[in-house]
Order: C-alpha cells, then structure tokens, then sequence
C-alpha cells in the first residue's frame, strides 16, 4: 500500500478551496453509491464537514443503460460547516450517456465534467435516447471542463492478468473513476483502501482488482495531461470530538437500541417493509443483542396493532411506514390514543399523494398524522430536521411517549432517511434513560386497580399484565373516567374528551423554548421544519451577513408547539413558511395565531435549493 | 407446557383458584340465551385447573358480541379493533412470552375483516389459544351474514338471500398451517370444557372453531349438534387413536375410499379394525383436512379436536435467537456500535 | 273498527297546543321504537310537522331491565315547521324503572310522566339500581303530573281469551301505552290500525291483541278519572304536496336508487356493515331491481377498492362507513383521488375516536375527511343538514364526482341517519339526471387515447373498458400530464399536484352562493354545518325575534367553500361555530379567512339543545 | 366459457390478434434475466388465441416488481394498491360481468398484506383468473424474505434466517374453497402457457402459481424445477385421468396409503393401473389438498392444474338476483317506491 501511498504525493499544482460538491452517477448497476459513499468516509475522516444526498432510481429496477436505471450520489465537502449537499455541482462523474442527459444539467458552467467516454457507443446512447454523441458536438466541451476518459478500458489493462472475467473486470471501473476524483481533490484513500481489503477478502484477485483501478484511476489523473491542476479543501473546524457519518435510518436505529439498552426494557420494533422506511428494520433486525425484537407484520395494520400489545406488555413499542403504510395505521393509532398507552409512529415521508413517487422526498404527510384519524383524537407530532438529529428525536419521542402515555408521530422524510452527515458520538453517560414507571399496588385503594387514575398531569399508570392484582381491562369504547369501565355517558364523553386534549397539550410544558436565528424582532421570520433545516438556515444565514432583518426558527414540536412560538411569531412583520408540500404547516399556523403566513412550495420530490430560498426571501422583504 | 409459564412467572405460590375468581365486577351484556354465556362459563371452569395465575393471563379480542368476552374476565385483557386481536396478542406474545394469551373472535371479527391476521397467526404458530365463536352472523352489527353463513341465507344485508359460499373455518386454519385445529359447541359444556383445556395445553396457536347460537339473529342454526337427541346421530366424537364410530346406536363408522375420502359405512357390514382410525398427530394436514370437509347435513360432522401437531412457536423461536445472538456477542456495547467503521477525531 | 272510531270522540275538555314534545322509553324489548315510529306516522299522515329523535342502547343488547338496555323515542309535532326533536319532554312515558330513571331528568317541570306501575317491582327496581320504589316517595308526584297505569295488567286483562300466551300477551303493552297517548293527544289512529292489520296478517290472535291492547289504551284514558284533559295540535301549514316520513339514510338509499335510475347507470354500492352506516346497505339491497348492486365487502378496504375498480368499470360507485372503516378507507381514497375517478364516501359520523361510542352522534369526523390521506391530496367534502336533505345531497355528491372526476366526501352522523322528518315527495321529473359521458373515440388524434388530456376545468376523461381504441392503464404511481403514464420527472409532479389542487377548488365555480338567515351584517354571524341545522336554525330565529343582530349561515359545501363565504364572513363583528366536537370548521375557517371565530363546542353524543345555544349566543353578544 | 363474455361484448367481427398486439408502448423496467419477462411473454401468446378482444380484457395489480405487468399490456389496467387488487378486480367483476379480468399479483402482494381479499375472492369465486408471481421474497422493497420464503431464509430483514414458517400457497387457495388451482414455472414456457390457457377458460376464480425467478434478490430458488436437466426427476407433471408418474425416464408413481397419503413408488413394483389417477374434478377438495402437501426436496411436487370444477360465480349469481327481481318485480318505479307507505297530502 506505501506504493500507492506515493503515487498520492501531488506531482502538479494544488489548489485551495473552501467546498466542493461532486455528483458520482451512471447505470444503478454501476455502484455508484458506493464510490459516493467511500468519498464521504474519506473527506469525513479527514475532517471536512460533508453532506450528501444519494438519488436511487425508482423501485423498479431499470434495464441498464436506461434513463430510468441512472443512479446518481451528490455530496458537498467543505472547511467549514455545511447543512446542505450544495445547489449546482463543480465536478461531474458520469459513467454513461443516460447518467450525462440526466444530471449535466446541475453542473455549473466551467464545472469539470468526467465522462467514461467508452459506454457512449451507439446502445448506449440510443438507449438514453441520444441521436447523436453528445460529446462530439462540441457544446459540452464550450461550456465546461470536458475530460473524456476511455476508463472501461483503462479499468481492463489495469486489471489485466488477475483472471477475471470481462464483467468482473468492468464492475472495477467504479474504483478506477473514484480513484482519479481522490487524485483529483488530493483524498487520502487510506479508508477506502481498508474498506475493499475488508469487503473482498474472500476474493483476493477482486481485492486486488479493485485495488489495481483505484490506483490506475489515480495514476490516470497525475499523469496524463488531461488534468493540469488538482484542488485541495482543508479540514472544517467541527466541535471537537469522535467523529462518525451517519444516515437518517441508521440514527433512527442506533437511537431506539440506546433506548432500550438505557432504560434496561425491551425495544419491540413492528415494520412491513415501504421504501423508504424499510432500512430502520434492516438496521434494527442486526441489533438483537442491544434487547430489540423486530417484528416483519404481515402489513401495516398488524405492526401497528401488535405494537398496541407489545405496549400493553410493557415494552418500548415502535412502528415506522411511508404515506401509504401510514395511512392504513389509522385505525389502530386511534386505539392506542384511546387506550392511552406510550409508543412511536415514525413517518419516513415520500412524495404523495397515493403511491406517488416512492423514492422521492417529500413533507406532505404533515396533515395526515395531525388529524387523520376519526374522532377528536390529539397525538404529538414531531418532526427530526437532519440525519444526525434523527438519533436525537426518537430518544425524545420515546421519552414523551413513556412521560405522557400516548402514541407520538415522529416524522421525517426521504431526504434525511439516505442523507448521511458527520455525527459526532455521544459519550452514553450524557444520554438520558427513558425512565418507565410500572405500578406494583393497586392505586384504587380497596376497590381495585384503577387505570384511568391520571397524575397532576392527567397521565395515567402503566400496569401490565404479571403484576398481581392490578388485572385490568382497556380497549377502544369510550372509558369511564377513573375506572377505565366502558362507558357510554354523555358527561364522561366530554370530560374524557376535554382530558385527551388537555393531556396533549400541556406537553408544551416539558418542551424546550423554541429558538430563533437572527434578530429577535425584524422584517420576516422564515419557519421551517423537518428536513429542510439545512437549506432554510444556510439560506437565513446568508441574508443575515447581508445585513437583512430575516430570522429562523425551525420547529422540531409541531404539536404541541412550544409554549413561546406565538410570541416569537408576532415579533416580525411577515413570515413565510417554505415545505415540500402545498402548505401544510402554514395552514396550521394561520389557524393557531391567525397570522397571514406567506407559503414557499416545492413539490418536485427534491430538497430546496439554498438560492431558491435567499430569491423567495429577497422578493417577499422587496414586497 | 403451561407449566413452562408458571416458572418463568413468578415465583410465589400458586393461590388455589377458583372459577368465581375469573368473574370481573362487570355486568354482563349480552341477549338473554345468547350462546356466548355458556362458553365464558366452561372457560371459567377450565381457568382455574391450568396452574397458571390469573395475572399471567390475558385475553385479547377484537370487535363483536363475542369480543366483549374480556371484559367479563377477571384477568388482563385488551378489547382490540375489528379484526386485529391476533396482531395484537402476538406484538404482546413475543414480547412477554411468560402470558398465556387467549385471543376471543368471532366469525367475523376472524374471518371476514380479520382474515389476513388469522392467516398469519397461525401460519407462524404463535402460542395462541384462539377461540372463534361462529354463529355464523354478524350480532354485534344487529344480524347481517357472514362468511359463515351457508348460501341462500336471508338478512338484512341479503333480504334475496346471499350468493356468496362461506369459508370452512377449519379448512381455512388447516390451509394455513395449523397446528392444532378444534371444533366444538357452546351449550355441550363436557365437550366444550375439554376441548378449551386440550387448547390451553398446546403449545402453539391453538384453533377452536365452537358453533354458537345467536338467540336474537340466527337461533336455532346449529341444533342439529347441541340437541341431546339428535347429536349423536349428527356427529362424530374424535378421539386420538380411537376408530371413528358414530351414531346413537354407535353402529356407523367411517372408511376411507380409494380417493383417501371418507366415507360412511355400517358396522354391520364392516369390522372396527378397518375403520379409519383418528390420528391427530400426523405431521401431514391432508387427513385432517379431508374430515373437516365432512359437514352435516351431506355427512356427519365430526367434532373435538382435529389436529395437534409440535412445531416450534413464532415467539418461541424469535426469542431464542436474541438469546442466542446475545450469548454469541455478548450483550450490545453501545459505545462499540457508535464507534465501529470508519470515525476519526477532530481536534 | 268503526266501533274503535267512537272511542275516540272527545268525551272529556280538550286543550290547543302549539307543539308538544314526547318520549316513549322502556327495554330494548318493549317495542319503544315501534310506537315511536308509529306516533310520528299518526302525526305527519295527521298534517303535523314532526322532527324525531330515536336513542338506542349502545350495540350491545343488555340484560332486560337493566340501565343499559334503556331503549327511547322522543318526537317533537308542531303545527307550525320545527326543525329539532325539541329540548324538553313534555309527556314522558316510561315502561320500567330503568327507563324512568335515565329519562325523568329531561321531562319538564310540571310534565305528563306516565309510568307502567306493574314493572316497578323490586327485581325491576333493583336492576334500575333504585333503592325503593321513587313511585312512592312523593318526590315524582311533587314535580310532574304522575300517572301511575297498571299496563301489564290491564293489556293482559283486554287479550284475555285469545289463547295467547303471557309472554306475547306482555308483548302487546307497548300498544296500550301508544293508544293512551293517542287518546291524550286526539289523534287519528287509522295509520296505525293499518299497520298492525297488514304486520300481523299471519297471526290473526296477535293481531286482534294489538288492536285490543291500543283500544284499552285509549280507552283507559278516555274512562278513567286520571285523566282529566286531552290535548289537541293543529296541523301545520308545509309547503303544498304529497308528504311521507323519511330517516336519514332511507334517503340516502333512495336517493342513490334515483341517480342510478334517472342517469340509466348502474349503482355500484359497497359497505361492510358499521353502526350507524349499516341501514343504507340494508335499504339498498332491497332495491336490486332500480339497477343497485350491492357488495358487502370483506372489510372496508375492500368496500373502497371495489369501488374504484366498479368506478373504472363506469359504475356510479358509492361506499358508506363510519369512524374507524373510514380510517381503514384512507388509503384507497388517495388511490381514487390519483387515479381521478367518480366515486362517493358516506361517513355516517359517530362518536369517536376510536370505537368510541358507536350508537351516539358526533361531527368530530370533519379533520379526517379533510385531511386524512398520505400526500397532498385533495378531496370535495359536503355535508347533509337533515334526515331528508340526504336525498338531495347524495345525488349532489354523485354530480360532483361524475362532473369532476374525483371522490366526494359525503358527511351525515347517527342523528340526521336514525331520525325521521317528513320529506316532500319530488315528482321524478324534477330530479336532475346525472350526466355522465364516456368517450367513444380516442382524444390523442394519432398517438393513442390520452387519459389525462383535461378539458377547461381540469377535468380528465372516463372511458371505459370496452371501448375500441381506448385501452389504457391507470394507478397510484404519479401520473404524466396528459399520457398518463408513470412519471418520476420533478416538474411534473408539482404541474400535477397543481393541478389536482386547482380542480378540486375550482369546483366553487359551480356552487350555489352561501346564503344567510338573518341581517346581511351585524354583530354576530352563526356558522354552522351538517346535523346541527335544526337547532341552530331555531336558537337564531328566536335571538332575531327578539330583535338581536345575529345572522345564520349553515355550510352544506365544506370544501371547497361557496365563493362568496369570506365576504359573508367578514361581514360580521364576531363569529360563532357552533360544532359537536372540538372544533374542527373553527380551526378550518380560522385557516382560511384569518377569522377569530369562537366555538361552542359539545362532545357529548347528543345533538344540540336550542336552549344551550341561544343561552351561548346571548354569552357571546352580551360579551 | 370465453365464447360467452364475447357474445355479451361488442358483435363486430373479432379482428385476429398476435402477441405483438397486446404489447404497450411502454420501456419494460424489470431488471435483466428477471422471470417476470417470460411470463409476460406467455401471456401475449395465450391472449390472442382466446377470441377476446382485446378492449375487454383488463389487467389488474396490485404493488411489487409483478405488479408493473399491467404497464406493459395494451389492454384496460389498473395498477392498484398494495394487496388489494382482487377487491379492486372484484369490483370491477361485478359491475362489468362482459370483461375478461386478470389479477397479477405477488407473493407478498397477495399473501402477505393481501391475503384477506385473496381468501374472499376464492371463496366467492368471482370470474377472475389471479397470476401470482411467487419468487419467495419481496422484489420491489429490494428483498426482504415473503410469507412464502422458506424457514431460516437470510434477508435484509432477517440477517440470522427467517423464524415463521411459510405458507403453500396452493393450500391456502384450496383452503379458502378454490375451484381452480395450478401450478406452473416461469421458463417452462409450455406448460406455462398451456396452464394460462387453462386459466383463462375456466369460469370462476382461477389461481395459478408461478415459480418465478428474482435474478437479483433470490436467484436460483427454483432450478429443481426450471433446470431441464433436474426438473423431471423432481417434478410430477399432473394431467386429469391419467395415472401419477415422474421421474427422467418415468420409472416412478404415485400411490395413497391407508392414512390417504400420497407415496412415492417403483413402477417396478406396482403396475401402473394401481397408481392414483389425477382427477382435477372431485368435487371434495382434499385430494388436491394432499398433492399440494408433496414439496420438493421432502417429495416430487406436482406441476399442473391440481383442482378444476364448476361452481356458481359471485359476479354471476348477483347479477342474475337482480335480474331475477327485476324480471318479478319489474323495473323499479321510483314514483311508487315515494308513494309506499304511509304518505299524506297538504293543501
Ligand atoms: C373497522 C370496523 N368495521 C366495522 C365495525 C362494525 N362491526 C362491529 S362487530 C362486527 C361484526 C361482528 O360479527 P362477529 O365477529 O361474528 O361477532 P358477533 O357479534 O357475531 O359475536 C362489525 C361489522 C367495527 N366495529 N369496526
Ligand atoms: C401499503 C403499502 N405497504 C408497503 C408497500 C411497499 N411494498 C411495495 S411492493 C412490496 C412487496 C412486493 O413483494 P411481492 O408482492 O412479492 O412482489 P415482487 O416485487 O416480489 O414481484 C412492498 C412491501 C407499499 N407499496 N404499500
Ligand atoms: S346478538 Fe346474538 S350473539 Fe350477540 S349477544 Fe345477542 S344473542 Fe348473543
Ligand atoms: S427485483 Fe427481482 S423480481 Fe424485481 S424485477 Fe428485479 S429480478 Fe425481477
Ligand atoms: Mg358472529
Ligand atoms: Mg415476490
């Protein structure tokens, strides 16, 4: 390895840069996740701040070469600290000419475009629906930094003689392509070289193979005249500390395993499989030993139900679906709000309405998991605004669940779920248990247990079944107060009613105060929530240092909302709410504080872009 | 094996129960000569001879008259959702495998919104006792037909009578890989006590299919098996090992034909030695399966229990292996998991 | 019967009366609905206006005799129009202690209560949880007028002889009970008389012991000295025309009956049976021979997707639920609304949530209609205000739906469902058909029809299998614009979105105008929606009798609103939303027009008093 | 039973149609080698030899790689939601009696969140002919293991194997009253073809298994019986009236024995007349139900049509009701169902 080592030591001249954003894409068959991954790792371990955002393909596998088969993996690194993947892209890898005609566009003009000039044969290119070849016209070539490079080719020679067959020689060229992009952004691939050694040990000439094209791609950029310069972006100045990267999925797991681990109880985990949900359960179903079940339910409506009885027996209980999934856990949602029993309903939201766009982000499900339920039935609702965050909010979602005995909506979407960003790992001793109170004795006292006895809180006890003497009955008829008794009197309706109700929202005295970036009174408040966070605050920031009267404040509590977000709403003259929906939030927000909040609305299946934002802010302060 | 429960719970002497002890404080709503009374008698009969206490015990149940049952028992209970009870008792079952779980359903509470969860309960063979009253209509609802009910059936949902066939309840569970499926008859309390202690005793999903009379909506469907008079005649008593011999005079018997089809013979024309014998152990359903088939009035009807079978639990199984992979790992390291792949430092 | 005629010559003072409200209440076993229905028949066929109010035991049948299985029956008949079943009793008759003791508490201070002394016995008394017998306390005798009547006894002594046995005899008091009322209000039993002579054809002892039983009702108040006055109501003065008595959902089966009919299609219904829903399945599948089908579905999400599928087939495709199948609805409503086709959800709304108090009456459903489905996903909501008022607004959702393209959300509750009114008999002829067109020919001149190509109103084609040349495939993955066919592209999801959003709002377009009751502007405006009209209607006309300036409007069109519903909103110094459940309109209206409007809000099962709301308004004038 | 749905169509002469005709213009998306295509492939080849035109035929689904079927079909489709495309077929069944429907469907599709409608289609046996894609493992979520995936299978979602045990898709179907059932592989192109065809004429609910081939996510699963070179020592290939035999050179047979279960035996030791005769026709459903027990590796599995017998259709039989009542009652006349009752006039 010290010989490839050398081969990094920059033979031509470096140039400085505060961030980079580089886009990896071509055929789903090409890996094109993985390069984009093992790019993260090194940039993140060598201590930039990076962001990324992955763009699969629609669930159905594409025949290759297809525009609907294009895989692409963006990733922003930087010297300082970033909340976003980046708006246009400075370095484009694109592996064939269906990755070309789908992503060139996000290149930004004089940006470096890297093709593998071999794939753009005439399959390929009538497959992406190319008359002619792009590369030859010359336009490509007038607007930006052009580099063809016959890189199935080199990947071939490079591997030559390890006697691999042609198909195993050309899944190579991934590493060849990444290999020239770390020659080219001067990376130590000291984690990538650990990763293929650890990944193919199994097969030591793929091992070497894999070796042979990173290093060939390496090469490839430090000798050949193609490339004049190369560029170097120093390390960020993060809070000191471990360092790892993470994704919104992972976090989500790793958060509910410290959970159960912390509070000493089962973690009980019901999922049926929905993009892009289903990698919590991946994650979950390898952490058994941390004290998780997983549970695949035969649907939706079994994980939600059995999560109502795993609740009942008293373990931490929690769900997680997309749109659809959710919406057939309705009912059984409903049961656990009536029977008053603590767990969590994780939203992985994805572009609606219906089975609509699966692997697309979205945060249109804001209204559903507020109010899609039949009858007066109130849940808190929060929302996780990054992937890192992810770990942070289902430990708090638990803790509100248990707290408050009731059913809690996390919500987070697409963009966060894949998303992966430094995190930088807690000590477990700063973390907080969950701390769940079983009663042992009857609370009634004499005339038996009495499970609808609230605290000064109006939360009531968590019996569960073994515990002598405490047998009880709940269910989804109306109780009576005090002692849970089904019930059909008109007074008792009202009064369990008002209680559920009052229960919810007097949440907002354990919430913390909600903060605002910027000047506590001005011209506009930007409101945001759940995953746009990093593009909305980059955005703000930036108006900021133009000395604009703007502020931000993303709320994490959606419902209920902090105790002083009325306050904080009324200190501005405007205030506009950007989502990725029709304006679910903002209708929201009209209704609590009848305030005229303007609307910024994308619903295109992807993340704001930071100048989308700083434009809308412009025109609403110039209006 | 439910002893197996009582020492994983706790550890204090077994108080000597009794059936006034599975009585709630609840008034009990249902018609008068509604079948539904008859059964919680019997299971509260057969409660108290399990060893297990009654803390350890829940019974889980979904939407219908017969879903009210928990209510009337003395014990933990949830009082579901149409058709979910089965989802329910097995998020509890696997994660307290130390209850012994009753799951109370009705005809369509199981099999008309509640199919798709009966079919996977018992598919994974959770260790469930399963208790489906069929009275073959809708009584909660106030008297619409069921996937139960036999074709033509006048209600008010069919005033031209149905035209949809029911389902086999026993068919159904055998289809899904049942391992243990039972029939019997709520107002036959000897029968039925027995049957419900057979299901107590397996561990597994236990199936009982009992027949019960709706007083108000559908009397009368299923006299031909409750009436002393004419049962006998009507049904045939299954009993492991034993040949299967019916009638009041106990002079019929059944046989197999060539297509492994029962068939009705006179014993005297044929000996006991080549009747079918019943064989409730066989790893292979299709002989249960073919007695299930077997409905009065085409041929007599054969009640008690059908199939009983060892095949590892779904909770069982999923628990084991957590102990297994933690015994492998060691328990989960936090601190391991966080810093394991790639981390670095920043200064 | 001529003999029976006699009987009922006034033979003793007879007072006028305005409007008199009675409850009849007993055991679910004591025919109490009967002799409710029937009392209201005698009424209406008399020229009577009449509004009722039918109270069931919860589902399940309780134990006879017991609190629970209470059964009642109240009515109200006016000679001038009424729109509620009225607030106070002024003639309660009750069969056992049971009934006395959940119903005494609303007859009026000095009111008729004629009880059935046989039954008060202690076994009776126990059940009722009565520790004595209250007949004898003095107590019911210082308060209203008590008319302690042996019925038991006396209908066993009038069918003496007919062979019966005691059971049927006892079967018979509810007759006795009836015909004592009749006499105490003069009325003309003649409907009844038919009734029994064609319900009892098949048992002739029967029915000569209920007629005998109604007669020794009538004459016992006609002989005895118990009874001093009777009591007369004129008939009312209604719109000219052919009157019959209709609930709620006969009318919404009728009125499905007559679009199927008028607009030669068939009706497609599927349910699956739910309190109070049920009776509309009931009503339909008696009506096979008016081109209904009806599928009673396995589950509701069966009875949805169904009705999609008969919907694509080019059915007028309708399902019903209430509460928790209209959650189990949810997913499959987001199907229809992507797939953009015909169909119509009844929510008969109960009280929630969960399974909640399934036998009472609540509006908490109006959130989940609204918003309850994955992504942006906008539905039609409209709302029945009365029993009759089904007919005419079922067939305005099936117009909606057809004219649009796009499921309707029908909302009626347990009130408007189970109550009578008289309904005025339309003449076919005025009943508007349902124009539906299904292309013949492909709209894509050249390449293929194009199932999303929309007219002026966004409104997308419906052609139907069958059709040559027309083949096309739909479903819940994001539609291209025009083709139709499956699309990941951004822009086209927001065009889409867009679209579906702007469709569905443009329905306003053509909507009648909101109209007000009352002043155009002025202190106070009373909003209201749904089964609540009644009382709200009557609380506002007594406030402008009484010369206050409040206005009343009643929302049938919940979404999108009348257009000109802001300006009639804004046209008011304050604004009241009176709802039966939190506030679920308030929080809308609140959204839309930035309206504080204040709520009066009760979740108690039970429809509005009018007292409690001209006492609300007069709080809210006055403040 | 075609004929009949083309009578009831349109009467213009029946144009001749070729495969190619029934293919859309829409860039099929399975990925390469996914035995999907070899279905689709079989299907436009049965298609045009049915006499249907082909605007009256619909294709119906639900979600999953499967599921997609419909896109690639120039005929009506639907692409439903996940699991529901028998109610959604159903619907469309009942309204319109004239169509020719299909239901693609999946293994998860169908038996895992579907598996309610799938049991009360069959049981109602509604004129439909479902398609079930079975690849044991769900496609489209990117392989997590299926109700159909057997005990121990390692998915995404199961890194240390499975622990619930599978169902067999034939015996839920012959449990849920099914009166067509069969059997059929993905690249077996003749016997796949020829069972659609069998398929398409039946009247009622017609269910076919495929063994279908996820080259990506369970690849291989199924070559005992796709493999030529194995396939006939490992497969019985069920034909009506004719006796069990298998095996390369078709030296073994199928006998019952006393218990009724099916047996594997040397033709060298019994004579072919002794063997068990297939009879898709038995009205009794259990001999079907035994064959589907026989699984490979354990026994030789029967490919083919295991049941096929004539029973009223859901769709038929309402639709007849309302003519029925109709023809009785003629017409409804919405004036007098106004006028019934009780009604008065005001002047
Ligand atoms: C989601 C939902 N749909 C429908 C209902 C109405 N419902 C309650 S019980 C029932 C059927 C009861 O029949 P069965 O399960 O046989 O019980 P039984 O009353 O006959 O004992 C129905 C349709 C409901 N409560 N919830
Ligand atoms: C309500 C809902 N839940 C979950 C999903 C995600 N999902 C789509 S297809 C599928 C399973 C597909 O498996 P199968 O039916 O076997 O089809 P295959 O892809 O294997 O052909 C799942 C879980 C969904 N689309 N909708
Ligand atoms: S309706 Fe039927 S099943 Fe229900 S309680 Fe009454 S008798 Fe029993
Ligand atoms: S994932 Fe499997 S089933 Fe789906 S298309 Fe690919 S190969 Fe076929
Ligand atoms: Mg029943
Ligand atoms: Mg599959």
């Amino acid at each position: 390895m010290s010989d490839l080592g050398d081969t990094l030591t920059p033979s031509k001249e470096s140039q400085e840069l505060d961030s980079v954003v580089i886009r990896f894409c071509g055929d789903s068959g090409d890996g094109m996740q993985l390069v984009g991954t093992q790019f993260t790792n090194v940039s993140a371990a060598f201590g930039n701040d990076v962001s990324t955002l992955p763009d699969f393909p629609a669930e159905i596998r594409a025949p290759a070469g297809s525009l609907a088969g294009v895989s692409g993996y963006q990733l922003c690194f930087s010297n300082s600290d970033i909340y976003t993947p980046g708006d246009e892209v400075d370095t484009l890898v694109a592996m064939n000419p269906a990755a070309l005609k789908t992503n060139v566009d996000d290149l930004k003009p004089g940006g470096t475009l890297i093709v593998n000039e071999d794939s753009f044969d005439l399959s390929d290119l009538t497959k992406a629906h190319y008359k002619s070849n792009p590369l030859d016209d010359g336009i490509l070539s007038s607007r930006y930094r052009l580099q063809r490079v016959p890189m199935t080719r080199l990947t071939r020679d490079s591997v030559a003689g390890l006697g691999l067959s042609q198909k195993e020689s050309d899944r190579c060229k991934n590493f060849f392509a990444l290999g020239l992009v770390y020659w080219l952004y001067d990376r130590d691939p000291s984690p990538t070289l650990r990763y293929i050694e650890d990944k193919f040990r199994k097969s030591p000439a793929v091992l070497e193979a894999n070796l042979r094209a990173l290093r060939a791609g390496t090469n490839y950029g430090d000798s050949t005249e193609a490339f004049t310069v190369h560029y170097h972006v120093a390390p960020a100045r993060l809070e000191p500390g471990k360092y790892r990267k993470i994704t919104g999925n992972e976090a989500l797991a790793w958060g509910m395993a410290a959970a159960a681990k912390l509070s000493g109880k089962r973690l009980f985990y019901a999922g049926y499989p929905i993009t892009p949900a289903s990698d919590i359960l991946h994650e979950l179903s390898s952490l058994k030993q941390y004290g998780v079940m997983t549970f695949q339910a035969e649907d939706e409506i079994a994980a939600i139900t059995s999560v109502v009885g795993a609740s009942f027996g008293g373990s931490l209980a929690v769900t997680a679906s997309s749109g659809p999934g959710i919406a057939l856990k309705s009912e059984g949602i409903g049961l656990g709000i009536m029977t008053e029993l603590p767990m969590v309903i994780i939203n992985v939201q994805r572009g609606g309405p219906s089975t609509g766009l699966p692997t697309k982000t979205e945060q249109s499900d804001l209204f559903m998991c507020y109010f899609g339920r039949n009858g007066d039935c109130p849940i808190p609702v929060i929302a996780a605004k990054s992937p890192s965050d992810c770990f942070h909010m289902i430990q708090q979602a638990l803790k509100i669940a248990v707290d408050y005995m009731t059913p809690v909506f996390l919500l987070t979407d697409g963009y966060i779920a894949n998303g992966a960003e430094p995190w930088r790992i807690p000590a477990i001793e700063d973390l907080e248990p969950i701390r769940a109170k079983h009663p042992l004795e009857s609370n009634g006292n004499g005339d038996g247990y009495l499970p609808y006895l609230r605290d000064d809180r109006l939360v009531r006890p968590w019996a569960i079944p073994g515990t002598i003497g405490l047998e009880h009955r709940i269910g989804g008829l109306e109780k009576a107060d005090v002692s849970g008794n089904v019930s059909y009197d008109s007074d008792n309706h009202q009064l369990m009613t008002d209680i559920r109700r009052k229960k919810v929202a007097g949440i907002a005295e354990s919430l913390p105060l909600q903060e605002v970036e910027g000047p506590e009174e001005g011209d506009l408040l930007v409101v945001s929530w759940g995953g746009t966070y990093g593009a909305v605050r980059t955005a703000v920031q930036r108006s900021i240092r133009e000395g604009k009267s703007v502020a931000h404040t993303h709320l994490q509590y959606l419902n209920p909302f902090p105790k002083n977000l009325q306050q904080i709403i009324q200190s501005y003259k405007k205030v506009l709410v950007p989502e990725l929906n029709t304006g679910q939030l903002r209708f929201i927000l009209r209704a609590h504080f009848l305030v005229d909040a303007i609307g910024f609305n994308k619903i295109k299946g992807k993340p704001f872009l930071v100048s989308e934002l700083t434009q809308k802010i412009n025109e609403v302060l110039s209006s | 094996m439910p002893m197996k429960d009582t020492e994983m719970s706790t550890d204090v002497a077994l108080p000597v129960l009794t059936p006034k002890d599975f009585a709630s404080d609840q008034e009990i709503r249902w018609c008068p000569r509604c079948g539904d009374y008859s059964i919680l008698a019997q299971m509260k009969k057969v409660l108290p001879t399990l060893g297990i206490p009654k803390e350890k015990m829940v019974f889980v149940s979904g939407i219908g008259c017969s879903s009210r049952f928990p209510y009337y028992m003395n014990t933990y209970g949830v009082h579901g959702i149409h058709g979910r009870a089965p989802a329910i008792a097995t998020g509890l079952k696997l994660s307290r495998p130390d209850l012994q779980i009753w799951v109370i359903t009705g005809d369509g509470d199981s099999l008309s919104i509640g199919g798709n969860h009966f079919l996977h309960v018992i598919r994974r063979n959770v260790d469930l006792k399963i208790i489906m009253f069929n009275n073959q209509i809708y009584g909660l609802t106030k008297g619409q037909y069921s996937p139960t009910s036999p074709l033509g059936t006048k209600t008010k949902s069919t005033p031209y009578g149905s035209v949809d066939a029911p389902v086999n309840p026993l068919s159904v569970a055998l289809g899904a890989e049942a391992t243990f499926v039972a029939r019997s008859v709520d107002v036959d309390i000897k029968h039925l006590a027995a049957t419900l202690e057979r299901a107590a005793h397996h561990r597994g999903t236990a199936f009982v299919e009992v027949y019960q009379d709706c007083n108000v909506f559908n009397p009368g469907v299923f006299d031909f098996a409750a009436k002393k008079d004419v049962k006998d005649d009507n049904c045939i008593y299954l009993e492991h090992g034993r040949p299967l011999i019916f009638g009041a005079k106990r002079d019929k018997g059944i046989q197999l034909n060539s297509k492994g089809q029962p068939e009705v013979v006179s014993l005297a024309q044929v000996k006991e030695d080549d009747l079918l014998f019943h064989d409730e152990k066989l790893e292979d359903p299709s002989l249960a399966f073919a007695l299930a088939r077997m409905r009065y009035p085409e041929s007599p009807e054969p009640l008690g229990v059908f199939r009983c079978v060892d095949r590892p639990t779904y909770d069982g199984a999923a628990n084991q292996q957590i102990q297994r992979i933690t015994d492998e790992r060691g328990p989960g390291d936090l601190q391991a998991l966080f810093n394991s792949g790639d981390t670095w430092d920043v200064a």
